[in-house]
């Protein structure tokens, strides 16, 4: 088994001739918490477009443990455990909290397109969905329909639901953006917390949710790696800091 | 009422004012008052208010009550449009950048409310990456590159009392420091502006007051000068 | 020489034919798509003010007088007047809601105005003569191609381009862009959003009267001569992309032409082909020709 | 006996549609005025009530309606039914309740041919009566090659078949054909493609709105000089609608024309000064048919079907509408037709003058024969 | 919250069962045909609110699927002589596998291009049933037997149709209220209301909308299939786009994504199509439009929606 999960090979999006992303080779390693950052309009969410397949490449590929799987369907992807979170909250607003973690949980059933069946065949997953609720701390709101809840709870039970697919690769887009100071606390607990065993890559702003949670950091500008290394390492590098902060120290940018 | 005599005239004042979306009452009864030149920020927790007291000024919510002095006019049973034209730029949390329109189209698509705007070369120079982009549609760019040019837009226009939401969203911190400089030189010249912020490191050492709100209504009004000692119940309640 | 089985005198002819039933199309698809493009509502009530169009130049005619030319102002003026009635009393309420809703009214509005029109002026329809000044037609070689058709042609071609050029190169078409995308903004911006779509609408519909004013010399004006041919513009508004203004002129034009030929080849498929052609074209191209998915 | 010691006629018809001018509204007045004409001058002893309703079009409402009238309303007689689609389905019901078809409105042949039945009148006209008449006349006075437009669909088929029938029949030849959808708004590539062929006359075999674009614009593209139309299913409410500079000339035949005598113009006139049209052959047939049944009830005391129907296949019809008109055993109601030619707009004298009448069509010859009947109740 | 939930499923419950009784003794009281018409339009409304009420998906071309059934199963009954029951089925099937083509071909299309590209399909569909001899064209299909229910039960007494007809629609409805509540169902509500999510879970949602779609056809022909039945003629009428229209009218009118509201609507259509034709004669389509204008403004959710709402309001206070 490979080192690392994840691996693009020069990978490229051209826009019109406007090279957003271009010739990345990136490697994440199992295990670890790996973040993008980089300047506005670096190519960092075409980036992560291209990973999760949202875009078409126009060069390069991408492996997921060694498999190529650069022209694969994203849901086939995602039955692979490699699955993407949203930058806009992407919930059920309508179904309860419990019902929202089902529907990840449901495929393992294989009774998703029994249409003859009732409803009542889900309840045998309840349990499960409790358990990966209460890991998220979302326990006691099982029964609440999701839009009635705050925007932080909403970010947790969109990770509860991600993790019952039990993926082995998180993508994360900005997970803290528009958070206030508390929820960004909750939210950086929460992926440290299911962290364990898995592999995240996430894009971030917030460079001190970057420093808390990351072992690895790559920085995009132009479309190209700029730098590539531990928070420490990253934040001593001078054309980073002029790239991206703007000033000699990297604790400037920390919100 | 506003004397001549005063240094900073009165620019905005909010008196009692409710705001509803529909059936849920969001805010219950905002004061505050700014003055000329001034910036002043509001803060809270998500959900607490602030993007919707702004939205309150430009009529944008469902229903409103109460009193808006703009420049000692009411404006609380005026058009949206006819607000903007009385020199109020807004910048919204969403950017909400048309993605019919090219960049440049974006940005020049406001009218001009009053002199003393930006002229596109000026914004160009401050935002490099607009002016590199400026063929491209609106929504191709990137998340800050939007946010740039949502901010971009209405400096153009000469409006004279800025409300913006939530402007460092998404920005690298080169362009949140650059744009902490703008607005210190949109105040030395003689703008009003009013900042929502969850980035108060950024807003702090802008402001000449900060307003906090809770659950749609004003907590405490904490002048700069204050903030030093109230550093810690303002950690206790937004947990900055 | 033969084409498809024709002679090509005859081939040009057919083509010139279809080309001159095209303008119709891309009129009245013109008013749909700026329609559907600033207030997203699918304007049922299209056909009926087509309709509208050809009874007003008629009763001008009979009533009052009035000859085609005043007619070819007058009413657009008054069925876009009509619009902004309806835009301001009724469409106005449904800006925040589903298409369908919008789809219903004006569906629900045609009907309205068509019994109306029924009630008053029986079913059979009314005949309108061409104006003097275009009587007559012009010996092509290959056809008699009459005056008329012709000014139809160039009349409507006028006004599509026309209409082009002020939504795409134009400080009051960029707003009415914006104004289609997100009306709350642009309106905090300053610009009365409001009185824009009210507006367009009133434009869209004046359009349909326009060409209602065209068709009338050519078919006979009765009240279901709009919701005959409605579904027809339908289609080539989703064939050129949902709200393209480009699209719906140039596939407008270019399925008269190929409805035409059909008529040839095939005269009992000619009702079908622009189905036909909607299927493969949104099989290949989802979101229609010119359409931004 | 008489049910519910009411005599209930039924006037199913398209009040809204495409044929609320040739049939409709003047349907229903028809029946009115028949029936008060009948009980001022017979006194009948029962009771005589008349329903309406629109069957927009649809044979399916048509049908429910029907179905409807006769399980709970007790109607005995279901008249107009308005487009053979309808007339078909009306049929069908009445047949299984065992009550009476009026025809006076659907023009197919074939509801005296294969799909006929014992409770079904057709009064009036049908297509083959129409297309004889003209074709003929029109054949025999040299236009001998034909061009024909046809609407798409049963009607117009069975038109142009029966017309095509004649025509060679005549020692004419048929160049050809061009099926446009129904409905159809602009015909001027079909138009094309008939001029193209030559053929002297073009024959209209379609109705409503589309024969009369077909006109209008035949005369556009310069084709109706050197070309003459000959319309296959014309009535005076379209000549009207079209007005006689679009149709002067064509010839055409009719089972009933206002101008024609002093009784027509008295009865149309009445029927004119309610309606403020003059009538069409439906309408005239309608109060004929309605007048008809109406005897034949007080003459055998009773409103069962079989024995009415019996009582008005055996009496001979004489009045404005037909002079010596009988119903045959195949239900066809036969009766003199005229060929008409449209009038110039010079010609014309005062309203609705549209049509000189060329010739009188015996009914014999008129309507098919019934030995060429394809009814299965017609015994050889 | 919970509680709320329950009682609300307390109260479908009830009006379910009194509305099944209801369907039972009706034709005792009310003229049967108008009865089954209703519950044939009502099975075709419902199948309709499965596909635009519960998933989002409007499709213009659901005539085909009633008329294509009907015009089956009459040319079963009528030219191959089969008993009402198989006929009914062939429908069923026939219109599940025309539903499958559309799906096919329409599926990867979302709002008004779905719309539209069911429209096309479904106008294509009416020209060969146009064109094609067997169907009678214009004249209509006539003249179907009603038949012997499994050979025994005479049909051709309103009564033994009805309780066919009720048979059928409760059938039908307990199908739709099924796939709304099976696990198939949940996958659907959650691909309603986040399509992208639902991608990114793992789920093919194209497949998802075939199956729905395709059961939605199934149902609408089984409506058209019994239609048939009862009036003994299939006609053009069935596969014209009115009638695609007509079902988007009825299900708007008495509910979207409501279980009665289609039911309720089309009973609504049915009776003022009849009622209005008699007494307005050519004011029906104004009148007509006028209600469509009215509703548009004033009852959005439908009647069974509004009057859900008014209940919610006057349990809450
Ligand atoms: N679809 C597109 N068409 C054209 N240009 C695009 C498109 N998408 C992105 N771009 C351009 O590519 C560049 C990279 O964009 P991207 O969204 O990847 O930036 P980013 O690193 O995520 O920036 P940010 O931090 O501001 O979100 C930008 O300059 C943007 O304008
Ligand atoms: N369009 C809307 N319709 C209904 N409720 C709304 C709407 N917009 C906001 N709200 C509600 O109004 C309240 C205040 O929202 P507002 O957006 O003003 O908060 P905020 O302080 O700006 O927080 P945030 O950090 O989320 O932007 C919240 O409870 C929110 O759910
Ligand atoms: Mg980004
Ligand atoms: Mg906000």
């Amino acid at each position: 088994m490979s080192e690392f999960i994840l691996e693009t090979r020069g990978l490229s999006k051209n826009f019109k001739g406007f090279a957003a992303v271009s010739d990345v080779s990136l490697k994440v390693r199992r295990g670890s918490i790996h973040a993008l950052i980089g300047p506005n309009g670096a190519g960092k969410t075409t980036f992560f477009n291209l990973v999760t397949k949202f875009l078409p490449p126009s060069s390069g590929t991408i492996h997921f443990k060694g498999e190529d799987i650069t022209h694969e369907a994203p849901a086939v992807s995602a039955r692979r455990g490699f699955v993407r979170s949203f930058q806009i909250s992407a919930t059920f607003p309508h179904l309860s909290v419990l019902e929202n973690v089902r529907i990840g949980l449901q495929r393992k059933l294989g009774t998703e397109l029994h249409f003859w069946k009732s409803e009542k065949s889900l309840s045998k997953l309840n349990d499960e969905a409790m358990a990966l609720l209460d890991e998220v701390g979302l326990g006691r709101f099982a029964d609440t329909t999701t839009a009635e809840m705050s925007y932080g709870r909403k970010r947790a039970l969109e990770i509860a639901t991600t993790l019952a697919l039990e993926p082995e690769l998180m993508l994360l887009d900005e997970p803290t953006q528009g958070m206030g100071q508390e929820d960004i606390s909750r939210v950086v607990d929460l992926i440290r917390k299911v962290s364990a065993n898995r592999t995240i890559l996430m894009v971030e702003h917030n460079l001190s949710v970057v420093a808390d949670l990351c072992d690895r950091i790559t920085v995009l500008t132009r479309g190209s790696v700029l730098a590539e290394g531990s928070y420490d390492e990253v934040s001593k590098n001078p054309q980073v800091l002029e790239a991206y902060v703007g000033s000699d120290d990297m604790s400037d940018a920390h919100h | 009422m506003t004397s001549a005599f005063q240094p900073q005239p009165e620019f905005l004042r909010l008196t009692d004012v409710h705001a509803f979306y529909g059936e849920s009452h969001v805010l219950h009864g905002i004061d505050l008052t700014v003055h000329k030149g001034e910036c002043v920020t509001l803060l809270g927790r998500n959900g607490s208010g602030r993007s919707t007291s702004l939205k309150s000024i430009m009529g944008l919510v469902g229903r409103r009550t109460g009193s808006i002095m703009l420049n000692g006019n009411q404006i609380i049973d005026e058009a949206t449009h006819r607000i903007a034209r009385r020199g109020v730029g807004y910048c919204p949390e969403e950017r909400a950048i048309l993605a019919s329109l090219s960049t440049e189209e974006n940005l020049t698509l406001a009218p001009v409310v009053a002199s003393g705007g930006m002229s596109v070369d000026e914004i160009y120079d401050m935002f490099p990456n607009l002016k590199e982009r400026r063929n491209s549609p609106g929504t191709k760019l990137s998340g800050g590159e939007q946010q740039m040019l949502a901010m971009a837009r209405i400096l153009r226009t000469g409006a004279k009392l800025l409300l913006l939401d939530e402007i460092t969203e998404g920005l690298a911190p080169v362009i949140v420091k650059r744009l902490g400089e703008v607005i210190t030189v949109l105040k030395q010249r003689g703008y009003t502006i009013v900042l929502v912020e969850q980035n108060f490191r950024f807003a702090a050492p802008l402001a000449d007051r900060h307003y906090v709100l809770e659950h749609g209504e004003l907590v405490a009004t904490i002048p700069r000068e204050e903030l030093p000692e109230k550093m810690d119940w303002l950690q206790q309640t937004l947990g900055v | 020489m033969e084409i498809l089985g024709m002679p090509t005198a005859v081939l040009a002819s057919q083509l010139l034919v279809g080309l001159i039933n095209g303008s119709f199309y891309a009129v009245l698809s013109l008013g749909l798509a700026i329609i559907f493009g600033l207030l997203n509502i699918i304007n049922f009530a299209h056909g009926a003010m087509y309709m509208m169009g050809a009874f007003v130049a008629w009763i001008a005619l009979t009533k009052f007088g009035i000859s085609y030319w005043g007619a070819l102002v007058i009413a657009p003026v008054l069925v876009g007047a009509f619009g902004v009635a309806i835009e301001r009393i009724l469409l106005r309420r449904l800006y925040k809601l589903d298409h369908l809703y919008g789809l219903l009214l004006t569906f629900g509005l045609a009907l309205i105005v068509e019994g109306v029109f029924r009630d008053q002026f029986g079913i059979s329809g009314q005949s309108y003569e061409v104006p003097e000044a275009l009587a007559g037609g012009i010996p092509l070689g290959f056809m008699f191609l009459p005056t008329y058709r012709a000014w139809v042609v160039v009349a409507a071609l006028t006004v599509c381009f026309g209409t082009w050029f002020m939504i795409e190169k134009t400080k009051l078409g960029a707003y009415l862009r914006a104004g289609t995308e997100n009306p709350q903004i642009v309106q905090a911006l300053g610009i009365n959003v409001p009185v824009l779509i009210t507006l367009t609408y009133g434009f869209g519909v004046a359009l349909a009267a326009f060409a209602g004013v065209l068709a009338a010399p050519v078919f006979q004006v009765s009240p279901v001569m709009g919701s005959n041919l409605l579904i027809v513009v339908f289609a080539v508004v989703v064939i050129g992309g949902m709200g393209s203004i480009l699209g719906s002129i140039f596939t407008g034009l270019g399925l008269g032409v190929i409805e035409g030929l059909t008529k040839v080849v095939y005269p009992e498929g000619s009702s079908i082909v622009v189905f036909v052609v909607m299927v493969i074209v949104l099989f290949i191209r989802p979101a229609g020709l010119f359409g931004r998915s | 006996q008489i049910s519910d010691s009411v005599v209930k006629i039924g006037v199913l018809t398209d009040l809204s549609g495409q044929y609320s001018d040739l049939a409709g509204h003047g349907s229903v007045l028809a029946t009115k005025m028949a029936i008060e004409d009948f009980v001022a001058a017979e006194k009948p002893a029962f009771k005589i009530e008349m329903v309406t309703a629109d069957h927009l079009n649809k044979a399916d409402i048509a049908s429910a309606k029907a179905r409807e009238w006769f399980e709970r309303e007790g109607v005995d007689t279901v008249s107009d039914v308005v487009t053979t689609p309808v007339a078909l389905a009306v049929m069908k019901v009445a047949k299984d309740k065992n009550r009476l078809v009026l025809g006076t409105a659907p023009a197919a042949s074939s509801i005296t041919n294969e799909n006929c039945n014992d409770v079904t009148i057709h009064y009036g006209y049908d297509t083959y009566a129409l297309a004889n008449g003209t074709a003929k006349a029109v054949t025999q006075q040299g236009g001998k090659s034909w061009f024909f437009l046809t609407a798409d669909y049963a009607f117009g088929h069975t038109v142009e078949k029966d017309a095509s029938a004649v025509v060679t029949a005549q020692g004419g030849k048929v160049l050809g054909n061009a099926r446009h959808p129904f409905p159809g708004s602009d015909f001027s590539s079909f138009l094309l493609k008939a001029q193209a062929s030559g053929a002297q006359v073009i024959g209209l075999a379609n109705a409503g709105a589309d024969m009369a674009n077909s006109i209008k614009q035949a005369a556009e593209f310069g084709i109706t000089p050197t070309q003459s139309l000959a319309g296959l299913l014309i009535f005076i409410s379209d000549v009207h609608s079209l007005g006689l500079k679009n149709t002067q000339g064509m010839y055409l035949t009719t089972g009933f024309y206002w101008d024609r005598n002093d009784e027509t113009r008295a009865w149309s006139k009445r029927f004119f000064e309610q309606q403020k049209k003059m009538p069409t052959m439906i309408h005239a047939a309608q109060y004929s048919a309605v007048y008809q049944y109406l005897k034949a009830v007080k003459a055998t005391g009773t409103d069962d079907t079989q024995k009415v129907m019996a009582q008005m296949k055996k009496t001979p019809i004489n009045d404005f509408f037909a002079w010596g008109g009988k119903i045959r055993d195949d239900g066809r109601m036969v009766h003199d037709m005229y060929l008409v030619q449209v009038k110039k707009p010079s010609e014309s004298k005062y309203p609705w003058d549209y049509y000189t009448i060329k010739a009188t069509i015996p009914g014999d010859e008129a309507f098919q024969s019934l030995a060429d009947s394809r009814c299965p109740l017609i015994k050889k | 919250m919970i509680r709320n939930r329950s009682s609300q499923e307390t109260m479908t419950r009830a009006t379910l069962a009194i509305l099944f009784v209801f369907g039972l003794v009706a034709p005792f009281a009310i003229y049967p045909t108008f009865l089954m018409k209703v519950l044939c339009f009502g099975l075709f409304a419902c199948a309709f609110n499965l596909l635009l009420g519960f998933i989002g998906l409007l499709s213009f071309g659901h005539a085909a699927f009633l008329g294509v059934s009907g015009y089956v199963c009459g040319m079963m009954m009528r030219d191959v002589g089969v008993t009402p029951e198989l006929g009914i089925i062939s429908g069923t099937l026939a219109a599940g596998l025309l539903g499958w083509l559309f799906g096919v071909l329409a599926i990867r299309r979302t709002g008004i291009y779905f719309a539209m590209i069911t429209l096309a399909l479904a106008q294509m569909v009416f020209f060969l049933v146009l064109q094609v001899r067997a169907t009678g064209g214009e004249d209509g299909f006539q003249g179907v037997p009603r038949g012997h229910l499994l050979g025994v039960i005479d049909l051709s007494s309103n009564m033994a149709m009805y309780y066919l007809v009720y048979a059928v629609f409760c059938f039908g409805f307990f199908v739709v209220h099924r796939t709304i509540h099976s696990p198939f169902g949940q996958i659907l509500k959650a691909i309603r209301e986040n399509e992208a999510r639902a991608i990114s879970l793992g789920y093919d949602v194209s497949r998802f909308k075939l199956v729905a779609f395709v059961i939605s056809a199934a149902l609408a022909g089984m409506a058209g299939a019994t239609k048939t039945l009862v009036f003994q003629l299939a006609s053009l009428t069935d596969v014209h786009w009115h009638m695609s229209g007509e079902v988007v009218l009825m299900t708007l009118l008495g509910g979207l994504g409501t279980i009665f509201g289609p039911l309720v609507g089309s009973a609504l259509v049915v009776t003022l199509e009849s009622e209005l034709s008699d007494k307005v004669g050519s004011w029906v389509s104004v009148i007509m439009g006028a209600i469509f204008v009215l509703c548009v403004l004033t009852l959005r959710r439908g009647i069974v929606g509004e009057f859900k709402a008014l209940l919610k309001r006057v349990g809450v206070s």
